[in-house]
């Protein structure tokens, strides 16, 4: 996918990368488009969230990206008010599961969404938002 | 094919920061095994080592073990499952046993996070997630915990009041167990006080009295196969049942956040292979790293139904005198959880129930004990069943 | 007890620096051993991954490799004893399906070096050896294979040239195989002009020519009990043999330093378990990490007297036509040794020669094989003996 | 054996040391008075280099410092030409392994000797070496 001679575009993804060289480094540009996107393998059809490069189905990596749009359901949450290093400063905050119905997404949400107006049930949409000016991570929005 | 047997046990205490390296801290563990088994190292065919990976500096430690516990020539390795790493070592320790490869095999387990920094331990905790699609985002164990806990109250309408209890019976238990660091009882005044350091915050809606905390340790279990059982011990304890499951890393590969999927299939493979149901238990050892973690482990393991732990609890029937004693050598969280030594702790509980020489806290006439040790949240999940007989 | 047969093998080629993250390395040896095998991930009872601790970032990696695959909830752990990892999975796989836990069990491989910094790297290599009492003295592994290269030359009049001559062998092959890493042949003067890189001194008496290099890469071997392995295969092939032993991991806990005691104990179990003798072998894969390494290993597995190892390849009896050949895919010298995947590429290599399938470096109407696994400079020792009966 | 609230007494031993905390911290007391010592279990008699301080032949506790003394035998040995972090600028180094008959000892030769002129067989003794003002070290000598 990518063609530099080392393309460690990952280790723009979201607060603190541990991973930078990994086959679907273009999850990276997508994102500055301002697109958050899985896979879907053109053998068999089947939806992955993350993405993938490879299909444990179909044993090949015959993959085509495809968006995660529309409205989400949360699935669950919570708060955190400890961290691991990296994070101490953007404490508190929150991580959730949300359900677009196609797939899962696990991320952050928004912080200028009130912890204490969270339901299990709601819906919610997603974004990309970057973090300065290399880092970038998806959170989850409220739908207004 | 014939049994295969638990002939030994020992643990360390499980203090805050051991005054000794890895191999000495295995050795406390190691040395009460082996006079336990009244055992000499030539009976001891090989080993296995158990460990949470990067939360000491010894790479490769199993060599290192076997070397200073007298066990070379004889095999070892390591294996690791995070915090189910000592239950499947005894797995694994099990199949050598079966296959006919040895007879006698010992498992060690440890951990001794208290050399490293406190900046090199979370920096490893953000790292036991999937570094690529969760730890970016800022992950740590007790919010992988609190996920579940705020699908379960909102699914049953489990409280903050019902973990509060498991804790209170948890402290009731640790402050018999001589073994445990944290041997202080609880009333429920340490978590409506808002002066009390339990009701912390730490991830919504899990608060300071809900997590265990780390220890240094070790446990050791030897196992053997039924002649050699029955030869070396007047009280051989049979694994009756082996289950063992996985479930996704990714939070989003997961379709229910109201228990852990692995555990329920562990549990139900145990059984199965056991022939036995959940209500042959005695006594059972399950996975406390957080209050909303033995709750859940009720449930997935059939003492309630899902919905139900709370009022198991409630009512006090997982007390020793309860319908199923759970965790009544105070538990991970009281005990500690020095991740290594965890599985094989809670294995020594159990033979130890089971040979009628738990102490204080023995379950009366127990035959039939469990063990549930969980690697990550739900990501491993071993559940295994012992019995007399 | 019925046979234990592989039914499946796979490999990533070996290369500097794999452009992906380790799920995707490790999936290019799981597809093409699947593929080999014709399964589908619900034939797979349960997983197995080995790699060498803290060369890369993911904690825990068996939980991530196993979901990528699609193999949850099936159980999986990860497996560790240094460069011997993976066949010390394969031995537990064994161990496993001969059990009865399982019917058929993955083993997976794998080592990414090269997405840690060279400095990182270089730290992490000082904690290989023991940190109380070795490693404050600078030690690495070409130093530890140097002192029994040194006594080897000293009691037996080994030479240089010998050593040339084992990677002079390893190069024919390396340009044969096209998933290895170095891909050139090699004559004697790149042993003996000065200006040649092969002699830069590394650890006396080892120069660059005798070492091994780092390499990323990734292997599967997929095994099953008889009945399983009939079904799927049409060329299952059965394992035969199995031993494994350990020695000190301090120097000063040793008695001799001309050969590996733990590989001669493990060739011996491994001998002994098959029924057969050194004279039976039809081709081997042995450790050769360094050149030193490969002749200590046709001496410690009885291919030649103590001492008369040089003679051996001296007189070529170690290429395909001699009488006892050896590595005749490269070898770790020209593949590349990525120390988690190193066994299992071992095992494939003797796999497909049993199977008449391997191409240019076939040995012709090979029956039985023999691979030779090594952990650190013989800290542990796996022998195995494959058949096609 | 060591009596302060942290005993990191071992962070002293060698050029780079990752273990401090140890029940044989004693041992760099021994050095710093110029001795290099094993241990001896009180129970079974058994002789321990490195020393430990728990045996596992009579498993317990119950040990006895012992000096390492006399000449040795030149076991095997390697001069380094590369190095783990740490030691670069030590390079080139000597590593050793040397019989004193009750035990066995692994270290770094005196630089002063010229490797050239090792042979195994040959007799050496054992001494104490300051590194620096706060790490100790043990190196093989030429025998005079
Ligand atoms: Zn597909
Ligand atoms: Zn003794």
């Amino acid at each position: 996918m990518g063609e530099k001679e080392i393309d460690n575009r990952f280790s723009r993804f979201g607060t603190v990368s541990f991973t930078s060289i990994t086959k679907v480094n273009d999850f990276i540009n997508y994102l500055e488009q301002g697109k958050i996107m899985g896979t879907r393998c053109k053998t068999c059809g089947e939806r992955f969230f993350p993405p993938r490069a490879d299909c444990c189905k179909s044993l090949d990596g015959n993959m085509e990206w495809l968006e995660v749009t529309g409205y989400g359901i949360l699935q669950t949450f919570s708060t955190l008010y400890y961290a691991p290093a990296g994070f101490e400063t953007d404490l508190p905050y929150t991580i959730a599961v949300v359900d677009f119905g196609s797939c899962k997404v696990f991320g952050q949400l928004d912080p200028a969404i009130d912890a204490k107006s969270l339901q299990i049930g709601m819906k919610l949409k997603i974004a990309v938002h970057k973090l300065n000016e290399k880092q970038l991570i998806y959170r989850f929005q409220e739908v207004q | 094919m014939g049994k295969v047997g638990i002939i030994g046990v020992g643990q360390s205490r499980f203090v805050r920061s051991f005054r000794g390296s890895i191999r000495e801290l295995a050795f406390e563990a190691f040395s009460e095994a082996m006079q336990d088994a009244a055992l000499s190292t030539k009976d001891i065919n090989a080993s296995i080592i158990c460990s949470a990976p990067e939360y000491d500096k010894q790479r490769s430690p199993s060599a290192v073990l076997a070397e200073y516990f007298g066990l070379n020539p004889q095999p070892t390795c390591y294996v690791e499952s995070l915090c189910s790493s000592g239950t499947t070592g005894i797995r694994l320790a099990y199949s050598l046993v079966q296959s006919g490869l040895h007879d006698v095999v010992l498992v060690a387990g440890f951990q001794k996070m208290s050399e490293i920094t406190s900046a090199e331990s979370q920096e490893r905790m953000g790292r036991g997630a999937d570094i690529q699609w969760e730890a970016p985002f800022g992950t740590m164990m007790p919010a992988y915990y609190a996920l579940h806990a705020q699908a379960h109250m909102t699914r049953y309408g489990t409280t903050l009041y019902d973990l509060a209890q498991i804790r209170i019976k948890s402290a009731h238990y640790g402050a018999q167990n001589d073994k445990a660091m944290i041997r202080q009882t609880l009333t429920m005044d340490a978590f409506v006080n808002p002066e009390s350091k339990f009701t912390n915050p730490i991830a919504s809606p899990l608060r300071m009295g809900d997590c265990c905390a780390n220890a240094d340790g070790a446990s050791c279990v030897i196992v053997a196969n039924e002649e050699k059982a029955k030869a070396f011990s007047r009280k051989p304890i049979w694994i009756l049942g082996l289950g063992s499951a996985t479930a996704s890393v990714n939070m989003a590969g997961r379709n229910d956040f109201s228990g852990l999927a692995a555990a329920v299939e562990a549990g139900k493979q145990a059984y199965h292979m056991a022939r036995v149901e959940p209500k042959d238990i005695d006594v059972a050892e399950v996975h406390d790293c957080f209050t909303i973690a033995e709750l859940m482990a009720y449930e997935n393991l059939g003492f309630a139904k899902p919905g139900e732990g709370a009022a198991l609890i409630r009512a006090k029937e997982t007390y020793a005198e309860g319908i199923i004693p759970v965790n009544v050598d105070g538990g991970l969280l009281s005990k500690g959880h020095p991740i290594g030594a965890t599985g094989g702790s809670q294995v020594r509980t159990i033979v130890l129930q089971l040979r009628g020489e738990a102490g204080a806290a023995q379950v009366e006439d127990a035959s039939i004990g469990l063990v549930h040790n969980i690697g990550g949240v739900g990501i491993y999940a071993n559940v295994m069943i012992l019995g007399r007989e």
